[in-house]
């Protein structure tokens, strides 16, 4: 259960306390640290619920066309390579590991180690988008790709078309946010590098972290949604 | 300049007065509270106007009573007002059984009219007066809205399905025909008359029809060129099912499903085959996308419609569906064995 | 009197230069920014409007052509929308007056606020660009088939730049919701806040969580359009009326981040103007949030007639008669508030009054279009035009001349000649009415929206309506003159002209760059206008 | 917030997602009908609260942050639910 009665304004440690009123970090118009990571952190979940909803426009048209043509979806998605799937979800969730062990890191003030796990984040995202590759290319070596050179072996191809253009789309804008989560990552590992972190302020660190956290549980959703459909037949 | 300033529509359909009648009370009800405000705030502009400078206004406790109160009373009006508007939307959403059915065809910037006579007629439709008129509408690009405003009745005609609506005419003359849903260039030209004939005039109108003979007789030739029939024979031994008394009735497919063959369906099942396919039968129909038009789609549709039972010598051998178990298709895709002695009593359907 | 002298210092003139304005974190400063830019759109909007209503003079529509014409009416639409009436009131007097009214320094987050301007900027810029490059004809709703396969416009421009222009609404709504969350000042509990923070929380509200999914709407067209994922497309079996419900998911919403700000600043003008406190404070501040979460609930309004499920739509018509109520709620309190009050009639009180009366319509008809079978017969049609101009020109436009007017002497520390604001003001009345009134009369007629040529018989009334725009169009423009006269040779106005009560007006007039010498305790509830041993007791 | 918990919390949270992806890519092949897709979205509505309570420290933020995160749920709902009032109900008539 999180602290009983938990005060925003709270800092851990009463000498960091003191240390934190006049930090370097302390933007002006805040009265302290606390404040400023309760208000940073507000901030993020706001925007991570404007991105819930940005994917929800077309988690909305997956289900409509999911209810409305079952089978056509149990077709398309059974085209889809599930190893490849699963293994991007590993490595997915793998990366949501070391992010998190990186903000542990700089939450202890450990440089080093903040450093090494961002690295090894930013590698498994890569690792994730080659894998994305791979599937697309196949996706193009088959003709499955939306557009006039489309070609589906299947009773009626043009809805089969929908769920490529469903496909495309959802795993296109979850790989456009991995890439901008990516350049996010090189933005800290400058700053750690740089040893603008300390074990009082991190901030940036933690917002990185929940933005990627984010990225990750998007596709948590995705995989069932897209490779898991009527697998069994 | 056309000086003439009419001030309400004329109501020519029997729903126009039910409308007419909900748009009155509804004005009632808006100027009551507008004109109820109006007065307080005047009345409270005046009586409380500031006389001295620094004269600041008496603390006044607001009353909860009060609050409640024209919280509820406005929620109580709504719901009535939202109960009756329903109550006649259902009414326009429910076309009565017996309809005289019109096909509408929307294109970018003209409505193309098919009678089930086969006259045709563009950006005009002659009805009768007094006869419920159902019209079935498609649209060949994008989405237009037939709207009519003397009676009261307006539906979006969108690309990729069928949408319907009807109305009633109670007095003869010609009315507006507008498109209400902006539909590019032409939108404002995309207009035209609708003209509501005595009995005896929609007749002659009638007889002057049209020279290639009924919509079915053209359904019946685009099934003839199209091939249609070399698989859908009227026995039901072809690869195909049979259309005799097809419309209307229920279909078991071979997932399991039993679905209405209406105007839906047959489109359907002409655009994309495999999407529902009738059990003991295989996909193998090809699609007639871009093959086939939206008129004579509808063409095609009144021929099926006209294949009632038709009083020939063979029986219909193609059991009634829902009788047909669904367990029972045969696994090896050859067309069923014809056993037309007495498996089925042919021709009743019920 | 002693004659008032402006501060030596303030926001305005504490540093020089254009680097001072393109760079500055002060949210009074990008206040600024947002109105220049603004008010620029403002007049863009307003051209094409007197255009369109030219146009209309004549039956046949000679004026001219119809593609210009339909593009006229889509950029009408889009500029108003997008460039003015979502941004207006939240980005100017949201961006000056949150922290102020808050007892805070600043935003919570600066740098993301002068982003939001940017953003802002830079949408504005596509938009106008796609004005400049032809014009977008697909109306300012971009309905699929036609904006993604029949329309030969410049839509992914446009579609780029309302996009862009999005974000800049969510970081202002992100912005303002973290500031009231973790910034207000002590003592300042949420019961004591000003109304018009509320209506600005509810605002952020819509924009946070509404705003994106307009984007993914617009991002479907465009991916549509361009590499043919087609998503709505009914070739591949999808749907076009699904993107009219992401759209609407938005877009109803959206007319309540336009109303919700007039407001709150109704809220502040009736207590100032009346000295006295609001009646009914707590039910006007959750009708505030009321009207946030309940507008995401109805806006399947839009589409009665779009072929709907008749269940379907009668889930959005009871839902739609039942956000009507908090409405309501709003304009019985405002009119309780002035009885037994102490009214003076300054161009706010003024523009307030009018908003009031003029919504009550607005609001009323929207009743109209919520029971579904009027709808059925003037959805799209010239009723649905009046309708939610009433809201949006008689709400919106009204609430944000009257905050203009009210926040001016505090902007600016000098004061605009009041005489000449009540005769805009009330030009801006008649001019109103006598341009949409009309439009009621011809939309149950049943003329229908978009129409480059009408029917002969809506003449006349189309005349009466054109002629009401000329004078709307008059009472717009005479305040940008008394205002920018004021700004070199308006009286003096002193830290509170009016008399108010409220926390903005206690920091000196224009306010200094960090608002307040010290931080201010709150003691007592907002607009408490009790004699001050009254308030001892 | 700037709580900070110990390290094998992560490696235990890492274990329970690793399971529960491949328990869900197993089950994808045994079929149950219309829970197939049920079964599919609970297991990942858990793995996506397990990843929200302790990766994205929710656990330890203040209150008004879980109910940022539950609002953005909660109006995605709204969509999803009030556009498939209008479909599910088209078998039923349709205006």
């Amino acid at each position: 259960m999180p602290d009983a009665a938990f005060d925003p304004r709270a800092v851990p440690g009463a000498d960091a306390h003191a240390a934190a009123l006049h930090s370097p970090a302390l933007k002006h118009h805040f009265d302290d640290l606390g404040q400023q990571k309760e208000a940073a952190t507000l901030g993020m979940w706001l925007f991570l619920a404007t991105e819930v909803l940005f994917f929800g426009g077309l988690f909305a048209a997956y289900l409509l066309y999911r209810v409305w043509y079952p089978d056509v979806f149990g077709e398309a998605s059974r085209s889809l390579d599930i190893t490849l799937g699963s293994v991007n979800t590993l490595v997915l969730i793998g990366s949501s590991l070391t992010m998190a062990l990186a903000v542990h890191a700089a939450a202890t003030g450990q440089r080093r180690t903040l450093m090494i796990f961002i690295a090894l984040t930013m590698l498994l995202g890569a690792v994730f988008l080659g894998i994305k590759g791979v599937e697309y290319y196949d996706k193009i070596v088959h003709h499955h790709v939306p557009g006039p050179s489309f070609h589906f072996e299947g009773p009626t191809p043009e809805r089969a078309q929908l769920f490529f253009s469903l496909y495309f789309a959802m795993t296109g804008l979850h790989a456009f946010h991995m890439v901008i989560g990516l350049g996010l990552m090189t933005v800290i590992l400058l700053m750690a590098w740089r040893g603008r972190f300390s074990a009082t302020w991190y901030t940036p660190v933690e917002m990185s972290g929940l933005y990627w956290h984010f990225v990750d549980i998007i596709w948590i959703f995705l995989f069932p949604l897209l490779y898991l459909v009527d697998r069994h037949s | 300049m056309n000086w003439s300033l009419p001030l309400f529509p004329t109501g020519a359909s029997t729903m126009a007065g039910k409308v007419d009648l909900l748009y009155f009370v509804l004005i009632a009800v808006s100027g009551l509270a507008v004109a109820v405000i109006s007065l307080l705030i005047i009345a409270f502009g005046v009586r409380y106007r500031r006389r001295a400078p620094d004269q600041v206004g008496a603390p006044v406790i607001p009353s909860l009573a009060l609050e409640i109160g024209w919280t509820a009373v406005p929620l109580v009006v709504g719901l009535v007002l939202f109960a009756w508007g329903a109550n006649v939307y259902f009414a326009q959403a429910r076309p009565p059984v017996e309809t005289l059915d019109v096909y509408v065809v929307g294109k970018q910037w003209m409505w193309k009219f098919q009678h089930p006579g086969g006259q045709r007629e563009i950006n005009e439709l002659h009805v009768p007066v007094g006869r419920a008129v159902r019209l079935t509408a498609a649209s060949e690009d994008v989405i237009h809205s037939f709207f009519v405003p003397a009676f009261r009745v307006k539906a979006d005609v969108i690309p990729g399905r069928y949408t319907t609506l009807w109305f009633n005419a109670t007095k003869p003359g010609e009315y507006h025909l507008f498109c209400a849903e902006y539909c590019g260039t032409q939108h404002s030209g995309m207009i035209g008359k609708v003209v509501v004939m005595e009995p005896n005039a929609y007749q002659a109108w009638l007889g002057g029809g049209a020279a290639e003979g009924s919509m079915a007789s053209q359904g019946q030739k685009i099934f003839q060129d199209l091939a249609c029939h070399t698989c859908h024979l009227d026995s039901g031994q072809g690869r195909g099912p049979t259309l005799v008394g097809l419309y209307g009735s229920q279909v078991g497919l071979a997932s399991g499903q039993v679905v209405t063959a209406d105007d839906a369906y047959i489109r359907e099942s002409v655009l994309s085959p495999a999407a529902k396919v009738v059990a003991g039968f295989q996909p193998v129909m090809p699609t007639f996308q871009g093959l086939v038009s939206e008129e004579q789609l509808l063409a095609l549709i009144e021929y099926v419609k006209s294949l009632q039972a038709k009083p020939q010598g063979t029986p219909a051998t193609q059991a009634p569906a829902g009788q047909q178990p669904a367990a029972a298709t045969p696994a090896a895709p050859q067309p069923r064995a014809p056993g037309p002695a007495g498996r089925n009593p042919g021709g009743d359907r019920n | 009197m002693d004659s008032l002298t402006l501060p030596r210092t303030h926001y305005a003139n504490a540093e020089y230069g254009l680097r001072s304005w393109l760079l500055t974190t002060d949210h009074k400063r990008i206040a600024l920014l947002f109105l220049g830019s603004i008010s620029a759109f403002f007049l863009i909007g307003g051209l094409f409007a007197m255009l369109i209503r030219l146009e209309l003079l004549t039956p046949p529509g000679d004026m001219v052509g119809a593609d210009t014409y339909n593009k006229l009416f889509t950029m009408h639409g889009i500029v108003m929308i997008f460039m003015f009436l979502i941004p207006s009131i939240p980005a100017v007097f949201g961006n000056f007056f949150v922290p102020i009214m808050v007892g805070a320094k600043d935003l919570a987050f600066p740098r993301l606020n002068l982003l939001s301007w940017y953003i802002f900027m830079i949408g504005g810029l596509f938009t106008l660009a796609a004005i400049a490059l032809g014009g977008v004809d697909t109306g300012w709703t971009f309905y699929t088939p036609f904006s993604t396969h029949a329309s030969q416009s410049n839509v992914m421009v446009a579609a780029v730049g309302v996009f862009i222009m999005g974000f800049s609404s969510i970081l202002t709504g992100l912005n303002f919701i973290v500031t009231i969350h973790t910034m207000r000042a002590p003592g300042l509990t949420w019961f004591r806040l000003p109304l018009f923070i509320w209506a600005m929380y509810a605002t952020s509200l819509i924009n946070v969580l509404g705003t994106p999914v307009l984007a993914i709407s617009l991002v479907a067209v465009a991916l549509e359009r361009a590499l043919h994922i087609g998503i709505f497309d009914p070739a591949y079996g999808g749907d076009p009326v699904l993107f009219q419900h992401l759209f609407w998911f938005y877009s109803h919403p959206a007319v309540y981040i336009m109303v919700l700000p007039s407001m709150g600043v109704v809220s502040e003008l009736v207590a100032t103007f009346s000295r006295k406190n609001i009646f009914g404070y707590t039910f006007v501040a959750f009708s505030s949030l009321a009207i946030a979460v309940f507008g995401f609930l109805v806006w399947g309004h839009h589409m009665f007639v779009a072929g709907m499920s008749v269940y379907g739509a009668m889930i959005f018509s009871i839902l739609s008669f039942m956000v009507a109520v908090p409405s309501a709620v709003k304009v019985f309190n405002w009119t309780a508030t002035l009885y037994k009050g102490s009214i003076s009639y300054e161009t706010p009180m003024l523009y307030a009054l009018g908003f009031i009366g003029l919504f009550a319509v607005g609001g009323l008809t929207g009743l109209f279009l919520a029971t579904l079978a009027v709808d059925v017969h003037v959805h799209d049609t010239y009723f649905v035009v009046a309708h939610f101009h009433y809201i949006m020109v008689g709400g919106a436009l009204m609430g944000y001349l009257g905050a203009l007017h009210y926040w001016w002497p505090k902007m600016t520390g000098r004061m605009y000649p009041d005489l000449i604001g009540r005769i805009a003001a009330v030009t801006v009345f008649i001019g109103f009415n006598l341009t949409f009134f009309p439009q009621f009369v011809l939309g149950y007629l049943g003329m229908p929206r978009r129409y480059h040529a009408y029917a002969e018989e809506f003449q006349a009334l189309n005349v009466l309506s054109t002629a009401g725009a000329s004078i709307l169009a008059v009472g717009f423009l005479i305040p940008a003159f008394y205002l920018l006269w004021s700004l070199k040779y308006g009286k003096v106005a002193g830290a509170n002209p009016w008399g108010s009560v409220s926390l903005e007006w206690t920091t000196p007039s224009p306010p200094p760059t960090f608002n307040f010498d010290e931080t201010p305790v709150i003691a007592g509830p907002a607009y408490d206008y009790r004699e001050p041993e009254a308030k001892r007791a | 917030m700037s709580h900070v918990i110990p390290r094998r919390i992560y490696y235990v949270i890492f274990a329970v997602l690793v399971v529960l992806t491949l328990v869900t890519t197993e089950v994808a092949f045994f079929d149950f009908g219309l829970m197939n897709p049920v079964i599919a979205l609970t297991i990942a509505v858990v793995k996506a609260t397990v990843v929200v309570l302790y990766f994205m420290h929710m656990r330890y933020s203040s209150r008004l942050t879980m109910v940022i995160g539950a609002a953005g749920i909660f109006w995605l709902g709204i969509l999803l639910a009030l556009t498939m009032s209008d479909y599910l109900a088209r078998g039923a008539g349709t205006y």
